[in-house]
């Protein structure tokens, strides 16, 4: 129950991202602006780093802090890839913030804090560390997404996403103390316990789960708890939405999955189902909402909505198996889904910031139109992103969609299954649709002022990142495949 | 020591739904916020509660980290109704409505 | 030697990286290099015509590769009869389509050749893929490049044509998902087609999985009435599109329906049977009827595939060689037929612009080598003795004869509508004296196009004249998957209740019963 | 193997004259006419070869083979074929002469003569398979060469329809050749006579259920009903009632054509297909006698409608489809070697009369109506001459071919039974109406004063020596053929014809002798009305306009066709189109789809933007998770 | 006596929380708040968490609601006078939330008794003292993070409520 110093070295990369995000607070002021590039530079670094030592940290399993925090292989997955996301923010706000002429030193500092709150979300084995990592990401990502305050838009982005997320977390605070009431700890080994000791009918246990489920049920976007999603992605500055699409979303399922299964995992039968019925809606909803969009930000907001539906098919299927092993592979396959959308869904942010020129703002899909003509390697990547988004082989979102569907089918649930992929064809309209702009019509009438779109370089890094993970993991997805697998075994 | 659990548990139920309702009627934004400490009191009420009945102080630790939290979210709020008033010059919530559909 | 040479992975991978040089190479270039390539892959693909051995059932030129250990799929790859011929028509067509795209496609014309040839790659892959998810993926794959050729390249009302046929088939193919990994569960949890072939499956089961199966291979065929996308989408494509979208496009739907129906689901196929044999004769029927009511050159042809795929699924779902074999060689002809006539039909556009029957009148004055190609095609569409599909047609129709008179009977009706289209088309646009406001533009055909059109004559006559070599390559194949159909022979049950029929020998000089297999 | 040649020489022709037409072009003659005569001299080396009685097979190449679709394109020569082989070579050559005369300076030469060439091929290649599958095959490309050659002249509309018409009437004869052939197959496992005649002799008890896939019985003879679909074919191709709508309207087509595929060879091919299989037929008495009926109705028909055609080659038409009626009905009767002899001569004067209506038409400047002619015989006496003996053997005059082959047909019919007396009266009617239509066209083209246009007039002229001269061959022919004893030659081949022996009685006699009169009194009939009272016609016209209107209008079979099938097919595509394919699936398509987009619209109004809305449908989520698990 | 208390504690607090939310001025939600913040801290002490006691009334009351009073009075609110639209709906939604609610606790609280006490004794005698203990031993990782959530806070509040945009940079 005490702190032995070792217990810091397990931490060592999210004390990293701290020191660095203080550092980058520090400098802001005293830096001139141009110098203030570095401290981009200086949160990528670290952020390798990080990733370097997570790297190292794979395969072995330790407890930190008296069993708040768990470094496992479970955990490692998910703050890899949120230092990777996060890494790519970087990138992507890097030229985007000159772009949008928003120079705020303390926007990587930002960016660095929530993403600490997220490893420690992933990496806590604690209700306590989990719910003071999730408000650690919200608080700074509340604060992100009123950073253009000049816009109205923004601030009114910030503004809602803080009510409801202070809606949220009142309710999953009552969950949790419901469940602490219920099992007598906070820590998810010794609810698992608790509650295998006891009947699973346990009224405040439903209650509890029920409260914590809406809770994270928030965070995922999930229907009827999404309604924050399109708003707040539209009024927020693109690279935040990026940010919070993929790095906000892969972290409320790291720690998701892991209460779920590792806490509340006596309760399957009861959560799975309520899940399903939320799984459904998700997937209805976002796939039929997201086709009558104006507003690409939008609809990738209604379409993370439908991808949040696809991963929680892998945790309905976790759910429901029979199978001794059976919860492996949905939960796999949701890791999986999570860091294939995590490529797909920030490529395609990172092409709407592109767009993001001077006058031309390029956030309606109707900016889109004869893309292919203006800029086709940017076309052409987009396509990449929405045919992978759609699902369609070879890219990695099939892939993705795969394996969920695989675990639905084991899980014996095959007409999910049929659902889920009735409303991917939904999607592939609005998909498509973006696809027939940029390729199919003629674009409108360009100004001489009208800027050339141009990829700086650091931009294109981000893109070369996220379409070789499409791509390669589409066509090659064993490494990431076993990556999953392994990481879902340390979670069991 | 008599009193049951259960007892703490209908009370932080009703301030917690007090709290709900508020968030879903007040137009102010500061009273929704009001509301929502409301909610995270109800919580607290609880966690002391079964603190007490467990006899165990993980509740009383959770709700000294709630209660900072709080604090941090209340600093974060007021700063984002400052900056909408300044530039809507309102905070009433319906007003809030560019972003839809 | 046959075995140390990785055939199919050079023939379906040269055309992928053949559409990634052509994304570096000089503008000049790009039409050459497309042409090249394909015929490089022509010449590839054609030795595999001599090295098959027809004395095989099984999987030939095979390779496998694990891609992805858990689930166990690999990259597998084989060609067996039913297999061969499609990859090998699927090769002869592509670099006629690289051709007939020469001067028609003036814009973009990199991305369209690149997106030719990645289509050559998926199509090669769906036939040669022995991995139920690598079928499937190159599946899939065909639509993205197909959806942006019509989309970009199309007529005027490519976007809606293009996202009909994109969700239409994409909403037929996702049920299949589904159904294949029901199977790998249900089955020996295994994506390997021969195996799965071989494993046996509650009828039940089956049911289920036959429906997903034929949700995604009827819509792709397309069977009625699921055939509404063809029309649209053959209307608006280039012609290159649409020359692969009813020559390898359909055949894909139903050689999945031979590849995968029939010997993994025989007892849902049998069940189904009277359905299908239902539907395909709706289709030769009700397709030729559309057919007949249509004024647009393009859509009569679509409308005529809907036709003459019904034959193809009849045959199929007879059950017996000449049915079987005579879809397969019904799905090659028409691949040649109907391209040829797409690639007419391209021809004349370039030079009128217009698709529309009555704009393209009395061509044989003006261009009597185009219009003898076309009448050639026509003729072979119609099935003339002597041309190609007629030896799939009759034996379609031998094969459905066994299984029912009724059912054949009214399939030939088609015979004869199809000859009221095609020759009513054939007298409108080839006879008769051509309008005057075209008439400056009707060139005859350049060499060009003619080097289209002269390798799919040749192959209308050759396959007409000498269809026994493909034949004999499909023999084994199709006994194969016909085995699969057939009931347990219950031998100790005959022995039993027949006990004559041990003692006497065969006299039996006809081996097929006149009242054939009724269900 | 020397025979193979027979049918391929015409192939290598063709195929020279089809690739090569545009260097070959006005010397396309000098192709076609040598490999054709050829071909002419290989038939005479393979009857005198097969004249002893023996056949020969020759297999040639495996077609196909699927399972017991076992399909060897084969050549099999006996009597039978022998005689269509100097048929056809013989006609055929004379008509390549013919055409080097009447087409020169056409553009279309050197396409004329390779059709013609595959044609030769192709009816070649019918009569010497041995197989069905092979005759069918040759059968079809036979009706190719039809509609490539009827719209020779493509740029006219009427010779296109004609060409299409002819093409589809004899699809519908096909489907029930194919039907026919696929029951021989699956009833005997085989396509080669070979092995179906034989076996159709063990299995001549079986039946078929009709109505089976409807459940209901009714038990026919498997050969009634074999026998029956082939003849359906050959209903289509000899154009017999009521599928011989398509061969007065062949007529468009150039008049060589008319002569050597509407007269002589193709059209004949129903016959020879019903005399090839007369082993099956004569397993099924009930479908003889439909074949009968039919033939002899056709025969009636044909004539009477022969009788008020103007146009001259229509009326040769109608004759000849009055004369098939005949063939047929012979066959039906099982006096395939009267048929088939019937079938040789006419094939020798129908060749003839055509021809000489080319003649004429070409010395008119291609005029075709006879109320535009007359007095001709003058001026065309070479024509006039070989059309009167053409005319004489076609109404039977005595010692004409067609008189031998008529009035041995007639007695065959006779004596064959109940149904053939009745017929016979038939076909004496018909024989008086052939003779009095046959000289109704000699006199009016011939006799009579001159109504050629008058621009024309002064330059009407004997055509040139390539015409003349197949035209006197072919008169030779129309008398000789009647002497060459070609029943009795082909009798060993029908072996289990009886019927003819008989022929010499009492009764055979009287129909001779009626036969003859009735040929006469056509002719005098003819000329009385004709020549001697030439208003009588427009009176009869006038008296009986009912009559007479039905006759030239060809009783409105075309008019009711129309009605029947062609306008309703065309209506119901297009309303099927319109109304089930655009508005029923189409429409449930764009339904589905316009169903989904209005969902999102709809649920797109719940984005309100009102941040409590939001909350608000997270506390309603709330309350249906709770209440679900409430109630679970 | 303990009935007592808890009843005088339940009976304001749940009173003063409704009426946070009933009064319509912003100002008086917020003193009724601060009463309700009392009582709770009273409740706190009768549970013998006298600790959170004072720090309730310490932050919540003494910092927290004054930053909203503070708030209130810097932005002149003017009375907001009408509800949100949606209250008829809101008490559709929550009235069977609350009997639900009430269901399940009611049934839950009773079914508590089997749990075994923890190790550490929350009615210890020195309540400030163990959780001091606890605070930087066990729990001294979340006490970290929490520093940062403040900071965050700090920070953001600092960026999102400054007056002026500084356009610090002439790019």
């Amino acid at each position: 129950m005490t702190f032995s110093p070792g217990d810091l070295l397990l931490v060592l990369p999210e004390l990293l991202v701290v020191a660095a995000a203080c550092v980058v607070l520090a400098l802001d002021p005293v830096l001139t602006p141009p110098q203030r590039d570095g401290l981009a530079w200086l949160s990528l670094g670290t952020l390798a780093v990080c990733m370097g030592i997570i790297a190292s940290q794979m395969g072995q399993r330790a407890e930190a802090f008296g069993g708040l925090v768990v470094i496992d292989d479970y955990g490692c997955f998910w703050r890899l890839l949120l230092c990777f996301v996060a890494g790519l923010t970087v990138l992507l706000s890097y030229s985007y913030l000159k772009e949008e002429r928003l120079h705020i030193g303390e926007y990587y500092g930002f960016v660095l804090l929530s993403l600490s709150g997220m490893m420690v979300m992933v990496a806590a084995a604690d209700l306590l560390t989990i719910y003071l990592g999730t408000e650690l990401m919200s608080l700074s990502l509340y604060v992100m997404a009123g950073l253009k305050r000049a816009e109205s838009r923004s601030l009114e982005a910030s503004a809602k996403y803080f009510v409801l997320g202070a809606f949220s977390s009142g309710i999953l605070l009552y969950g949790i103390s419901l469940l602490y009431g219920a099992t007598g700890s906070t820590r998810l080994p010794a609810i698992a316990s608790a509650i295998a000791n006891q009947s699973p009918d346990n009224p405040l246990l439903l209650a509890a789960t029920i409260f914590i489920a809406a809770g994270f049920g928030f965070k995922l976007a999930v229907v009827p708890f999404h309604m924050w999603t399109p708003d707040v992605y539209q009024g927020a500055p693109t690279s935040v939405t990026a940010y919070m699409a993929v790095a906000s979303k892969a972290a409320s399922f790291g720690a998701f999955l892991r209460v779920f299964i590792e806490g509340l995992g006596g309760l399957k039968t009861d959560w799975s189902l309520i899940f399903l019925l939320l799984c459904i809606a998700t997937l209805v909803l976002g796939n039929v909402v997201a086709l009558v969009q104006t507003n690409i930000k939008r609809m990738l907001a209604y379409s993370s909505i439908a991808h949040a539906g696809y991963a929680l098919i892998g945790v309905v299927a976790a759910g429901r198996s029979t199978e001794s092993l059976g919860g492996v592979n949905g939960i796999a396959s949701v890791l999986l889904y999570i860091a294939f959308y995590a490529f797909m869904t920030f490529g395609a942010f990172a092409v709407v910031a592109m767009l993001r020129k001077g006058v031309v703002e390029g956030e309606e899909i109707e900016d889109f139109t004869g893309l292919a003509k203006r800029h086709p390697l940017g076309a052409f990547l987009m396509l990449i992103f929405m045919v992978s988004l759609a699902g369609i082989p070879p890219t990695a979102g099939f892939i993705g969609k795969f394996y969920v569907f695989m675990a639905a089918v084991e899980a014996g649930l095959p007409w999910l299954a049929v659902i889920a992929l009735i409303f991917a064809v939904v999607s592939a309209y609005y998909y498509l649709r973006l696809i027939m702009l940029m390729y199919m019509r003629e674009p409108g009438e360009l100004t001489p002022d009208s800027p050339r779109l141009v990829m700086s370089p650091s931009l294109s890094i981000v893109l070369a990142c996220a379409t070789a993970g499409v791509v390669i993991f589409g066509l090659y997805p064993r490494p990431l495949v076993s990556l999953a697998a392994q990481a879902v075994l340390a979670l069991k | 020591m008599t009193i049951p659990v259960s007892y703490y548990l209908i009370l932080s139920a009703i301030v917690f739904l007090t709290g709900v309702v508020g968030v879903l009627i007040r137009r102010n934004i500061i009273a929704i916020l009001l509301s929502v400490e409301l909610m995270l009191n109800a919580t607290n009420i609880n966690f002391v509660a079964f603190s007490q009945h467990l006899q165990d102080l993980g509740g009383q630790v959770f709700v000294f980290f709630a209660l900072t939290v709080a604090a941090a979210e209340v600093a974060v709020g007021l700063a984002i109704i400052i900056a909408l008033h300044r530039s809507k010059d309102t905070i009433n919530v319906e007003q809030f409505n560019l972003l839809k559909w | 030697m046959t075995h140390s040479f990785p055939w199919l992975t050079v023939l379906i991978f040269l055309p992928l990286a053949g559409a990634i040089v052509l994304c570096f190479v000089k503008d000049a270039a790009v039409r050459p290099i497309a042409l090249g390539i394909a015929v490089a892959d022509l010449l590839i693909s054609l030795p595999l015509w001599w090295l098959f051995d027809a004395s095989l059932s099984g999987m030939q030129f095979t390779e496998q590769a694990v891609w992805i250990p858990s689930p166990p799929i690999h990259y597998s790859l084989g060609l067996d009869g039913i297999s061969l011929p499609l990859v090998i028509m699927t090769t002869v067509l592509m670099p006629l389509c690289v051709l007939i795209s020469w001067h028609s496609i003036a814009t973009r014309v990199r991305g369209f050749m690149a997106l030719l040839l990645i289509m050559e790659g998926a199509m090669i892959g769906v036939f040669a893929a022995l991995d139920f998810v690598l079928f499937y993926i190159f599946w899939e794959a065909m639509l993205i490049p197909m959806y942006l050729v019509i989309g970009i390249w199309g007529g005027p009302n490519r976007l809606y044509a293009t996202v009909k046929f994109f969700l239409y088939t994409l909403a037929g193919s996702v049920l299949l998902l589904v159904a294949i990994l029901a199977l790998y569960f249900q089955g020996d949890h295994t994506f390997d087609i021969p195996l799965l072939s071989q494993g046996t499956y509650s009828t039940s089961l089956q049911m289920w999985l036959f429906l997903a199966f034929f949700a995604a291979f009827a819509v792709k065929v397309p069977m009625f009435p699921f055939h509404t996308w063809l029309p649209d989408a053959h209307v608006e494509a280039p012609t290159a599109g649409s020359v692969i979208l009813a020559s390898v496009l359909l055949k894909m739907g139903t050689y999945g329906f031979l590849r995968f129906s029939l010997p993994i689901l025989p007892d849902a196929s049998k069940m189904f049977a009277p359905l299908m044999v239902g539907l395909s004769i709706v289709a030769i029927i009700y397709g030729a009827y559309m057919a007949l009511a249509q004024s647009d050159l393009k859509k009569l042809i679509a409308y005529s595939s809907v036709s003459h795929m019904g034959f193809v699924t009849l045959g199929l779902f007879t059950f017996n060689i000449q049915g079987i074999e005579g879809a397969l060689m019904q799905m090659v002809n028409h691949g040649i037929t109907t391209g040829g006539l797409f690639l007419c039909v391209g021809v004349i556009y370039e030079r009128t612009h217009s698709r529309q029957i009555a704009d393209n009148i009395g061509l044989t004055k003006p261009m009597p080598r185009y219009a003898t190609v076309l009448v050639i095609f026509a003729l072979s569409s119609i099935a003339l003795p002597g041309t190609n599909s007629f030896v799939g047609e009759f034996m379609v129709l031998a094969g459905t004869f066994l299984w029912s008179k009724l059912a054949a009977t009214l399939a030939s009706l088609g015979i004869i509508l199809a000859a009221a289209y095609m020759l009513w088309m054939v007298q409108r646009v080839a006879f008769g004296v051509p309008s005057p406001t075209f008439l400056p533009t009707l060139r005859d055909v350049s060499p060009r196009e003619m080097a289209t059109l002269i390798p799919l004559v040749v192959l209308v006559f050759w396959i007409g004249i000498f269809p026994n070599p493909l034949l004999t390559r499909m023999h084994p194949s199709v006994n194969h998957v016909i085995a699969r159909t057939l009931p347990p022979v219950p031998a100790q049950a005959t022995a039993l209740t027949e006990p004559d029929m041990l003692t006497l020998p065969s006299t039996d000089e006809s081996p097929v019963p006149l009242e054939a297999s009724r269900p | 193997m020397l025979y193979a040649l027979i049918p391929l020489l015409p192939l290598a022709s063709f195929l020279i004259l089809g690739l090569g037409g545009r260097w070959i072009k006005d010397n396309a003659h000098l192709v076609a006419v040598p490999a054709v005569f050829a071909s002419l001299l290989l038939s005479v080396l393979a009857f005198i070869d097969v004249a002893g009685g023996q056949h020969t097979t020759l297999p040639l190449y495996t077609w196909l083979v699927s399972g017991n679709l076992d399909v060897h394109i084969g050549l099999y020569i006996d009597r039978l074929t022998a005689v269509m082989l100097l048929l056809v070579t013989i006609v055929s050559s004379l008509v390549h002469v013919y055409t080097i005369g009447y087409m020169h300076g056409e553009p279309g030469y050197a396409r004329f003569f390779s059709y013609i060439a595959l044609f030769t091929f192709s009816m070649l290649m019918l009569v010497l398979a041995d197989n069905l599958l092979q005759l069918f095959v040759f059968w079809e490309a036979v009706g190719l060469c039809s509609y490539l050659l009827i719209g020779h002249w493509y740029e006219r509309a009427s010779a296109c329809s004609a060409a299409t018409k002819a093409f589809l009437v004899n699809r519908v004869g096909d489907f029930g050749f194919m039907l026919g052939m696929l029951l021989v197959w699956v009833s005997f496992g085989s396509l080669n006579y070979h092995a179906i005649f034989p076996a159709a002799q063990d299995a001549a008890a079986q039946t078929i259920n009709l109505l089976a896939p409807f459940g209901g019985a009714w038990e026919i003879s498997i050969f009634t009903l074999i026998c029956l679909l082939l003849f359906t074919g050959a209903i289509g191709k000899s154009a017999q009632v009521p599928l011989h709508v398509w061969l007065p309207d062949a007529m468009e087509g150039p008049t060589p054509i008319s002569a050597l595929i509407h007269a002589a060879t193709m059209v004949t091919a129903g016959v020879f297909m019903v005399a090839r299989l007369a082993p099956l037929y004569n397993l099924s008495p009930s479908a003889m006698s439909i074949v009968a009926v039919v033939g002899a109705a056709t025969m009636v028909f044909g004539a009477t409608i022969a009788l008020t055609q103007t146009d001259i080659k229509r009326v040769v038409a109608y004759s000849t489809v009055s004369q098939l009626g005949y063939m047929v009905m012979a066959c039906g009767l099982g006096a395939y070697a009267s048929g088939m002899y019937h079938l040789l001569t006419h094939g020798a004067f129908k060749a003839l009369l055509f021809l000489g209506c080319g003649s004429v038409i070409v010395a008119l400047h291609h005029e075709q109506d006879m109320r535009h002619m007359g007095g001709l015989k003058d001026k065309l006496p070479l024509t006039y001459w070989t059309f009167v003996i053409g005319s004489l053997a076609l109404a039977g005059f005595p010692l004409t071919a067609g008189f031998f082959s008529k009035d041995d047909l007639l007695v065959s019919a006779w004596s064959s039974g109940p149904l053939g007396q009745v017929l016979t009266c038939f076909g004496l009617l018909t024989a008086l109406l052939t003779a009095f239509y046959s000289f109704r066209l000699v006199f009016v083209i011939f006799w009579g004063p001159s109504h050629v246009d008058p621009h024309h007039a002064d330059h009407v002229h004997e055509p040139s020596s390539t015409i003349t001269v197949p035209l006197l061959i072919l008169s030779l022919f129309s008398i000789l053929s009647g002497y060459l004893g070609i029943p009795s030659f082909l009798e060993p081949v029908f072996s289990t014809d009886g019927g003819h022996a008989e022929g010499h009685g009492a009764a055979g006699l009287g129909i001779m002798v009626a036969a003859t009169l009735m040929g006469l009194a056509g002719i005098a009939g003819a000329y009385y009305v004709y020549v001697l009272n030439p208003h009588l016609p427009d009176q009869f016209a006038a008296q009986w306009e009912n009559l007479y209107r039905g006759s030239l209008n060809k009783w409105y079979v075309d008019e009711t066709y129309d009605r029947l099938f062609v306008r309703p097919t065309f209506s119901a595509a297009s309303e099927l189109w319109k109304r089930v394919d655009v508005a029923v699936i189409d429409g449930a398509v764009n339904g589905v789809a316009r169903a989904v987009a209005s969902g999102g619209w709809l649920l797109r109004l719940v984005q309100s933007g009102q941040t409590q809305h939001y909350a608000l449908a997270m506390a309603a989520g709330i309350v249906v998770m709770v209440t679900m698990l409430l109630l679970f | 006596m303990a009935q007592l208390f808890f009843g005088y504690f339940a009976g304001v607090i749940a009173i003063t929380s409704v009426l946070v939310v009933a009064l319509r001025n912003p100002v008086y939600s917020a003193l009724s708040l601060l009463i309700m913040f009392f009582h709770v801290a009273g409740l706190y002490v009768t549970l013998h968490a006298e600790f959170l006691a004072a720090v309730q009334i310490i932050v919540y009351a003494g910092a927290i609601l004054v930053l909203y009073l503070f708030v209130v009075m810097l932005l002149n609110v003017k009375q907001d006078d009408r509800y949100h639209g949606q209250w008829r709906i809101a008490a559709f939604v929550c009235v069977p939330l609350l009997l639900e609610l009430l269901v399940l606790l009611a049934s839950g609280g009773a079914a508590q008794s089997g749990l075994l006490p923890a190790q550490t004794a929350a009615d210890t005698a020195d309540n400030t003292l163990a959780i001091g203990t606890t605070l930087f031993s066990t729990y001294l990782f979340p006490f970290e993070v929490a520093s940062l959530i403040l900071l965050v806070a700090m920070i953001g509040a600092i960026i999102l409520a400054k007056r002026d945009f500084p356009e610090r940079g002439e790019m």
